[in-house]
C-alpha cells in the first residue's frame, strides 16, 4: 500500500515536471528519462545479468541514425521506432557472443573495442551516415491529436516511452527470466546444473538490454534533432556505465537515479565551472570506495546503522567446525 | 531386466602421462545409494567431471535412463533429469532461499519464451516451499542464501538438486564441512528422499562413517581403476580397499 | 524504499530546476555567450567568451547600445552539441537579444535551428561551410567560412607556387572535412592533381606514416588542415623526414602556439590567416595587448571573434535605431562595416545574404621563429 | 622499400614506448588482478610533473626529470595503492573498474585545470638530428627511445628472475597464498610492483613527450593501446607486451601508410576482438595463468 502510494507521487512528479519550466528543464528532464531508458537496458545486462558491456552507447547511436533515416526518408516515427529497436536487438545478440567466452575485463574491452569501431564506421561511411557532420533535422513525431514539435508535449510523449519501457522491464525482471538472469549473475556454473541454459540467457541478456539502448537512440533523434558520431563514443557509454553503477547495478530504479545524477549534478556543480568534472569524478571514486553497490546501497547501508541488528542465532546453526 | 538409472561404460580420461580414469565401467539401479570412494587421486574427481559432461573422456560412454549423454551440455543433463550438488557451496548468494529453489525448478517448465510470460514464480512457490520445509530451512525461506551458514547453505545445494525431481543426484562430498549434529540431519533428510521418491543417488565422498551408513553399494577406485564393489561391509573388509588406502 | 528515493529525485530535480529568473529590467541588454568551456573545445570557447566580454565591458563603459547596458552571462555548452541546443533554448527563454557562440561547428549545426525558430540573431565562431548553407536567416558568422579561405589558397597555389601535383593531410572530424571538401572541389576545378588525400584522427601523435605516404607521393606542396597540436606534429615529423616542399596552411599553421609547439621544424610553413592575432594592424595589435592584460594569457583567433561579434551587434543595432531582433538580422544581411568608422570591428567585414562574411585576409609565412605577413588577399 | 623501412622504424619507436605502458600493465594486473583503466594518464601526467619543476620551480633538466619520476612513484604508485586499490580489493571487479575510471577523468580535469589545456613543449633528452638507414630517414631520438625501451625491459626481467626481490614478487603474483606461507610479505610485494608500474609510466611519459607534446588529454590512446599491447602479446609476460607494443606500433603505421587511414585505428581494436576471442592466451602468451 505504501509502495503503491510512494509509485503514484513519484509519477505525479514526473507528470507535474515540466510545467511552469522553461523548455531548458524540460529539455534536460527529457534527456533524463532517454537516457534513463538506456540506463535500464545497461542495468538488466550488467546488474541483472552480469555481464560488464561497455557499448551501450553504439546501440543508443545505432538506434539514433536508423531513426534518423527512416524518418528523414518519410517514414512515421511509430514504423521506425520498432525497427530500429529490432537493429539494436539483433546486432546485441551478436555482441552477446563474446560474453560466452570471456567474462569481466576481457568482455569489457571487447565491448569498449565495438564501440569505438562503431565510432569509425559512423564517422567514416559519409554516404549513409553523414559522416563527421552526422545528420539533421529529423522531424519530430506527430500523432494527430499529439504533435511533438513543441517541448511540453514532447515531454509527455517521452515520459509515454519511458513508463512504458520501464514497465515492460518490470515484467521481464519479475518473470522468471528475471530470476535466470541473477542465477547467471551470481553463479553461471551452477545454474547451468540446474537446467538455465546459459548460453541462451546471457545472449538474450546482451540483445534486451541493447534493445533498450536502441529505443532511447529512437527518441535521441527526435529530441536532439541532431545526430553525430561523437555523440555515441565511448565516453558516452562511459557515462551510462556510471549512471548505472553510481545508482546501485542490479536495483530496479537505479539507473533513473543514477541518470538524474549524471545528468542533474554538472548543473547543480555548474558554479565550480571547470572544476565539476574533478569534484563529479571525486565523488565517484569515494563512492565506490566507501560503498561499491552505488548510491541505493549507500541508502540501504544508513538505513541499516540506524536499525539494531536482529540478533539471528539460527543463522549459525551448522557452522563449519 | 530393469534399464539402469546410469550405465557408465569403460570411461578413460588422462591428463598428458598421468592416466587418471583408465577404463572403469559400473551400473546403477534405480533406488540405489551408490558411494563411490577412493584414495586421493584415485580419479573419482575426474569420473564425476566426465559423468556430468564438465569434462570429455578419452573414450567411453555413458547413458543415464538408457540414453547417451555423451557430449551434452550440462544443462541438457539437468533436463534429462540429473541433479548434482556441489563440492564448494553453490548457492546464489544475494537471492533469497525460495528464490534459489525456484530456479533449481523453473527451467525444467515449458520452453524459454513461455517462461518470459510465466507468472514470476512459474508456479513452483508451493512446491519448492515444501522442499524447504523438507530440509527443515523453513524459518529461513526468505533470507538470502548467502546470510546462512555453511551447513544450512549445503542444505539449500541439496534441495536446489532435487527441485526438479531427478531421477539421478550425483552428491559431490555433501558431508565436506559440514559439523556433526548438522551431518546426522543431512545423512537423515537423504535417505528419507530415497525412500520417498526412489531417486536413485551416486555419493563420492571421503567421509567414511557417513558413506557407509548412507550407501546401499559402494564401489572403490584407486589408481582410476575400479578395484572393490559391494555393500558396504564388504567393502569395508576387502584387504584390497585396505592396502590401498593404507599402502598408497 | 526504492521508490522513494525516485520521489526524491524528481522532487530534487524540481527544487534544483525552479526557475531563477531574475526581474526584467527594462534598461538592460541580454546577449548571452553560449559557448564550450569545458570539454574538448574548453580553449576556443574559453578565448570567445573573454575576447566577447571585453567587448562588452568597453560598450557598457561608453554607456551601452542605446543607452542600454549589456548583459552577457556565459552558458557552458561541455562542447556537447545536445547541451547547447538545451542553453541556446534557454538563453531564448531568458529573453536573449541576440546570442554569441558556439564555436564548434557540430554545436552550431544543431543549436542554429532553435534561434532561427525563435527569431534570435546568432553570431557564430564556426567555420564549418554548410552553416551558412541551410538558408539561415539568423546566422552570421564572425570569421569567414572554409569555403571562403581555401579558396584564397587556391591561386597561391596554382599561381605563386605553380604546383600540378599536391597533396592534403586534415583531421578526419566536422572541422577537418569542411576543409578538405572545400580543397578537393577546388583543386579540381583549377586542374592540380591531388596526389595523397590523407586523413588523421583527432589527437593523433605520430604522424610518421602521414608524411612517409605524402612523401611517396611526389606531391609538390601540402595543404595541412590540422588542429594545433597536430599541426606541430606534423610539422616536426615532415622535417624529420625531409619533407622539402611548401607545406600550407588554413589559419592555424603558422600560428605562435605551433611555432612554439614545433620548435625549428615550423619554419618555413605558410598559412593563409583570415584574421591573425599577429596581423600587421595597428587595431588586432591594440585587442591582443588588451586581452593579455586582462587575462594574463595570450588569445587566438577565437578572441577576437567573440570581441567583433559584439561589436556587430552594437553597431548594426544602433543603425536600426531601436532593439528589433529580426531588424537587426536584416540590417546585417549586405552590410559592410568600415573599420575606421567602427573601429570595434578591427577590420572592414562586410556580410552577405547568407550571414557569410567576408574581409581582407593575409599570407604568412613563420621566419625567424616569428609569423610574418608575406601578402594580404583582398576580401572575397 | 625506403617507405616501407621508414613507417617500421618509426613504428618500433612508437611501440617500443606502447610497450613500456603495457608491461606496467601487466604487472600490476598479475599482482593484484586490477585493469587499470587509468593506465594512459599514468603515461601523459608525468611529463606534467617535469614541467612543474622545470618552469614553476626553474630547477635545471636533470633533477625535474628526478623529480617527475619521484613524484610518479610516490603519486600513482604508492597513493594509487594505498587510496584506491587496497580499500577496494574486496569489493573487487566493477568497482574498481569505475574507480580506475574516474580517476582517468580526474586526472585528465587536473591536469587540464592547473597546468593548461593547451599542449605543452617538451625539452628533448636526445640530439634532434636524423640518420639515414637504407633510405629511410631515422630520428636518433628514435633510436634512442627504442633502446631506452629495451634497456629497461631487459633489466626489469634480469630483476625480477635474477634478484630475490624480484623472485619474491614473481612468486606473489603466480600464487600469493603459497608465497604468504613461504613467509614473502606479499602485500610489500604488490606494492613494489605498483611502484614499478608508475616508474614505468614515468619513463615512458618522458620518452614520448618531446615528439607527442605534453597534453592533458594525451592519456585517451595511450591507455587503449597499452592494454591492446598487453593482451595481444599475452597478457602474463614481459615478453609478450613488449612484443605487442612493438606489433601495435608497427602495424598501425603499416595499415596507415598501405591499407586505410580512415580505419588505422580500427586494426588494433579488431586484433584486440579476434584475440581475446581466439587465442585468450595472447600471441605469445601460454595459457596458464590467465584467469577470465
Amino acid at each position: 500500500m505504501k509502495r503503491l502510494l510512494l509509485l503514484g507521487l513519484g509519477l505525479v512528479a514526473l507528470l507535474v515536471a515540466p510545467l511552469g519550466q522553461g523548455t531548458y528543464v524540460t529539455y534536460l528532464l527529457c534527456s533524463w528519462l532517454t537516457f534513463g531508458i538506456a540506463a535500464m537496458g545497461l542495468n538488466l545486462t550488467l546488474g541483472y545479468a552480469g555481464q560488464i558491456s561497455l557499448a551501450q552507447a553504439s546501440f543508443m547511436g545505432i538506434g539514433a541514425y536508423v531513426t534518423a533515416l527512416l524518418t528523414l526518408a518519410g517514414w512515421p516515427w511509430l514504423a521506425a521506432m520498432p525497427l530500429a529497436v529490432a537493429a539494436c536487438f539483433l546486432v546485441g545478440l551478436a555482441l552477446g557472443f563474446p560474453a560466452l567466452r570471456v567474462q569481466g575485463h576481457f568482455l569489457a574491452f571487447v565491448t569498449l573495442a565495438f564501440n569505438t569501431l562503431f565510432f569509425l564506421v559512423a564517422r567514416n561511411e559519409d554516404g549513409l551516415t553523414g559522416g563527421p557532420y552526422g545528420l539533421s533535422g529529423m522531424p519530430r513525431p506527430d500523432f494527430g491529436l499529439l504533435d511533438t514539435a513543441q517541448q511540453p508535449a514532447f515531454y509527455y510523449f517521452t515520459l509515454a516511452v519511458f513508463l512504458a519501457a520501464a514497465v515492460l522491464l518490470w515484467g521481464i525482471v519479475r518473470s522468471p527470466w528475471g530470476r535466470a538472469f541473477k542465477g547467471l549473475r551470481e553463479n553461471p556454473i551452477r545454474a547451468e546444473s540446474l537446467g538455465l541454459d546459459t548460453r541462451r540467457i546471457t545472449l538474450m541478456a546482451f540483445a534486451i538490454g541493447s534493445a533498450y539502448g536502441g529505443l532511447a537512440g529512437a527518441l535521441f533523434s527526435p529530441l536532439v534533432q541532431y545526430v553525430e558520431p561523437g555523440s555515441f563514443a565511448f565516453a558516452q557509454s562511459l557515462r551510462i556505465l556510471l549512471m548505472v553503477v553510481v545508482g546501485g547495478a542490479g536495483f530496479f530504479f537505479a539507473p533513473m537515479l543514477g541518470a538524474a545524477m549524471v545528468i542533474l549534478l554538472p548543473e547543480v556543480l555548474r558554479f565550480t565551472e571547470g572544476y565539476y568534472l574533478m569534484i563529479y569524478a571525486g565523488a565517484v571514486i569515494v563512492l565506490m570506495v566507501v560503498c561499491p553497490e552505488g548510491l541505493i546501497g549507500l541508502g540501504g547501508r544508513l538505513r541499516d546503522r540506524f536499525q539494531a541488528p536482529r540478533p539471528r542465532g539460527d543463522l549459525q546453526e551448522g557452522a563449519r567446525p | 531386466m530393469t534399464v539402469p538409472v546410469l550405465a557408465v561404460r569403460d570411461i578413460a580420461k588422462g591428463f598428458g602421462a598421468i592416466r587418471a580414469v583408465d577404463g572403469v565401467s559400473f551400473e546403477v539401479r534405480p533406488g540405489e545409494i551408490l558411494g563411490l570412494i577412493g584414495p586421493n587421486g584415485s580419479g573419482k574427481s575426474t569420473l564425476f567431471n566426465c559423468i556430468l559432461g564438465q569434462l570429455t573422456p578419452d573414450r567411453g560412454s555413458v547413458e543415464v535412463n538408457g540414453r547417451s549423454v555423451s557430449g551434452r551440455r550440462p544443462f541438457e543433463l539437468s533436463r534429462l533429469g540429473v541433479g548434482r550438488t556441489f563440492q564448494q557451496l553453490s548457492v546464489f548468494p544475494k537471492m533469497s532461499v525460495l528464490d534459489n529453489v525456484i530456479l533449481a525448478g523453473q527451467e525444467h517448465r515449458g520452453s524459454l519464451l513461455g517462461r518470459l510470460f510465466a507468472a514470476p514464480d512459474a508456479g513452483l512457490t508451493a512446491e519448492a516451499e515444501r522442499l524447504i520445509a523438507f530440509f527443515r530451512l523453513g524459518h529461513l525461506r526468505d533470507e538470502m542464501a548467502g546470510a546462512l551458514s555453511y551447513g544450512q547453505q549445503k542444505l539449500v545445494d541439496a534441495a536446489m538438486a532435487f527441485m526438479a525431481g531427478p531421477s539421478l543426484v550425483l552428491l559431490d562430498e555433501p558431508a565436506g564441512g559440514v559439523n556433526l549434529t548438522m551431518l546426522a540431519g543431512l545423512k537423515e533428510r537423504l535417505i528419507a528422499y530415497n525412500r520417498e521418491h526412489g531417486t536413485t543417488f551416486v555419493v563420492i565422498e571421503h567421509n567414511m562413517e557417513f558413506v557407509m551408513s548412507l550407501c546401499t553399494r559402494i564401489i572403490v577406485l584407486a589408481e582410476g581403476r575400479i578395484i572393490a564393489e559391494g555393500p558396504p561391509e564388504a567393502v569395508r573388509a576387502d584387504p584390497r580397499v585396505i592396502d590401498a588406502y593404507l599402502g598408497g | 524504499m526504492k521508490r522513494r528515493q525516485l520521489f526524491a529525485v524528481a522532487a530534487a530535480g524540481l527544487l534544483l530546476a525552479g526557475p531563477f529568473r531574475p526581474a526584467q529590467a527594462e534598461d538592460v541588454v541580454k546577449i548571452p555567450c553560449v559557448c564550450e568551456l569545458s570539454g574538448a573545445g574548453a580553449v576556443s570557447g574559453t578565448n570567445y567568451r573573454d575576447g566577447a566580454h571585453i567587448a562588452v565591458d568597453e560598450i557598457n563603459a561608453a554607456g551601452g547600445i542605446l543607452g542600454r547596458k549589456i548583459v552577457m552571462a556565459d552558458m557552458d555548452t561541455q562542447t556537447d552539441p545536445q547541451i547547447s541546443r538545451a542553453l541556446v533554448q534557454k538563453a531564448i527563454d531568458d529573453g536573449a537579444y541576440a546570442i554569441m557562440g558556439t564555436v564548434y561547428s557540430g554545436s552550431t549545426i544543431v543549436n542554429m535551428m532553435v534561434a532561427q525558430q525563435a527569431g534570435v540573431p546568432q553570431f557564430t565562431g564556426s567555420e564549418a561551410p554548410n552553416i551558412t548553407a541551410k538558408g539561415n536567416p539568423y546566422i552570421f558568422r564572425t570569421s569567414s567560412g572554409a569555403q571562403k579561405g581555401v579558396p584564397a589558397l587556391t591561386a597561391y597555389f596554382k599561381d605563386q607556387l605553380k604546383v600540378g601535383k599536391i597533396a592534403i593531410a586534415w583531421v578526419n572530424n566536422d572541422f577537418g572535412k569542411g576543409g578538405h571538401d572545400v580543397f578537393v572541389k577546388e583543386m579540381k576545378r583549377v586542374g592540380i592533381d591531388l596526389v595523397a588525400d590523407v586523413p588523421s584522427e583527432q589527437g593523433q601523435a605520430d604522424f610518421s606514416a602521414d608524411v612517409a605516404k605524402i612523401r611517396q607521393s611526389g606531391a609538390q606542396a601540402v595543404f595541412v588542415y590540422l588542429n594545433e597540436e597536430e599541426d606541430a606534429r606534423f610539422l616536426k615529423e615532415a622535417k624529420k623526414q625531409g619533407l622539402a616542399v611548401p607545406l600550407v596552411g588554413e589559419v592555424t599553421l603558422t600560428g605562435q602556439k605551433v611555432i612554439d609547439l614545433a620548435g625549428g621544424a615550423a619554419e618555413g610553413a605558410y598559412a593563409h590567416v583570415g584574421l591573425a592575432t599577429s596581423a600587421p594592424v595597428p587595431a588586432i595589435e591594440a585587442f591582443v595587448a588588451k586581452f593579455k592584460k586582462r587575462y594574463g594569457r595570450d588569445t587566438d583567433h577565437n578572441g577576437i571573434k567573440g570581441y567583433i561579434g559584439v561589436y556587430a551587434i552594437k553597431y548594426a543595432t544602433e543603425m536600426v535605431g531601436k532593439f528589433d531582433r529580426k531588424a537587426l538580422a536584416e540590417k546585417l544581411h549586405g552590410l559592410t562595416l568600415d573599420a575606421s568608422k567602427y573601429p570595434g570591428m578591427l577590420l572592414t567585414t562586410s556580410w552577405d545574404k547568407t550571414g557569410e562574411l567576408s574581409r581582407e585576409s593575409f599570407m604568412t609565412e613563420v621566419k625567424g621563429g616569428k609569423q610574418v605577413v608575406i601578402g594580404t588577399v583582398p576580401a572575397n | 622499400m625506403a617507405e616501407f623501412l621508414q613507417v617500421l622504424f618509426s613504428g618500433l619507436a612508437t611501440g617500443s614506448i606502447y610497450a613500456l605502458a603495457a608491461i606496467g600493465f601487466s604487472l600490476v594486473w598479475q599482482a593484484a588482478q586490477v585493469v587499470n583503466f587509468a593506465q594512459g594518464e599514468f603515461v601523459m601526467l608525468p611529463a606534467f610533473f617535469v614541467l612543474v619543476a622545470l618552469h614553476w620551480f626553474g630547477w635545471p633538466l636533470w633533477a625535474a626529470l628526478a623529480f617527475g619520476l619521484a613524484v610518479a612513484v610516490a603519486v600513482l604508485g604508492l597513493l594509487f595503492k594505498r587510496l584506491i586499490v587496497e580499500p577496494m580489493l574486496p569489493a573487487g571487479g566493477l568497482p574498481l573498474i569505475i574507480a580506475t575510471m574516474a580517476l582517468s577523468i580526474l586526472l585528465k580535469e587536473g591536469t587540464k585545470q592547473f597546468y593548461g589545456a593547451e599542449a605543452q613543449p617538451f625539452p628533448s633528452l636526445f640530439p634532434q638530428s636524423t640518420v639515414r638507414l637504407g633510405g629511410a630517414v631515422v630520428a636518433w631520438q628514435d633510436i634512442l627511445n627504442l633502446a631506452v625501451s629495451l634497456a629497461v625491459v631487459v633489466a626489469l626481467t634480469l630483476f625480477l628472475n635474477r634478484s630475490r626481490i624480484g623472485r619474491m614478487m614473481q612468486a606473489t603474483a603466480q600464487n600469493p597464498a603459497v608465497a604468504e606461507i613461504l613467509g614473502v610479505n606479499t602485500k610489500r610485494m604488490v606494492l613494489y610492483t605498483f611502484l614499478i608500474n608508475a616508474a614505468l609510466a614515468a619513463v615512458a611519459s618522458v620518452l614520448i613527450s618531446p615528439v607527442y607534446l605534453a597534453k592533458f588529454s594525451n592519456g585517451e590512446t595511450l591507455g587503449l593501446v597499452a592494454f591492446i599491447a598487453a593482451i595481444v602479446g599475452g597478457f602474463n609476460q614481459i615478453r609478450g607486451a613488449l612484443a605487442g607494443g612493438l606489433l601495435i606500433g608497427v602495424l598501425d603505421n603499416l595499415t596507415a601508410t598501405y591499407v586505410t587511414t580512415e580505419y588505422r585505428a580500427a586494426l588494433p581494436l579488431v586484433m584486440l576482438i579476434v584475440i581475446i576471442l581466439w587465442r585468450p592466451q595472447g600471441l605469445f602468451g601460454t595459457a596458464e595463468g590467465r584467469q577470465v
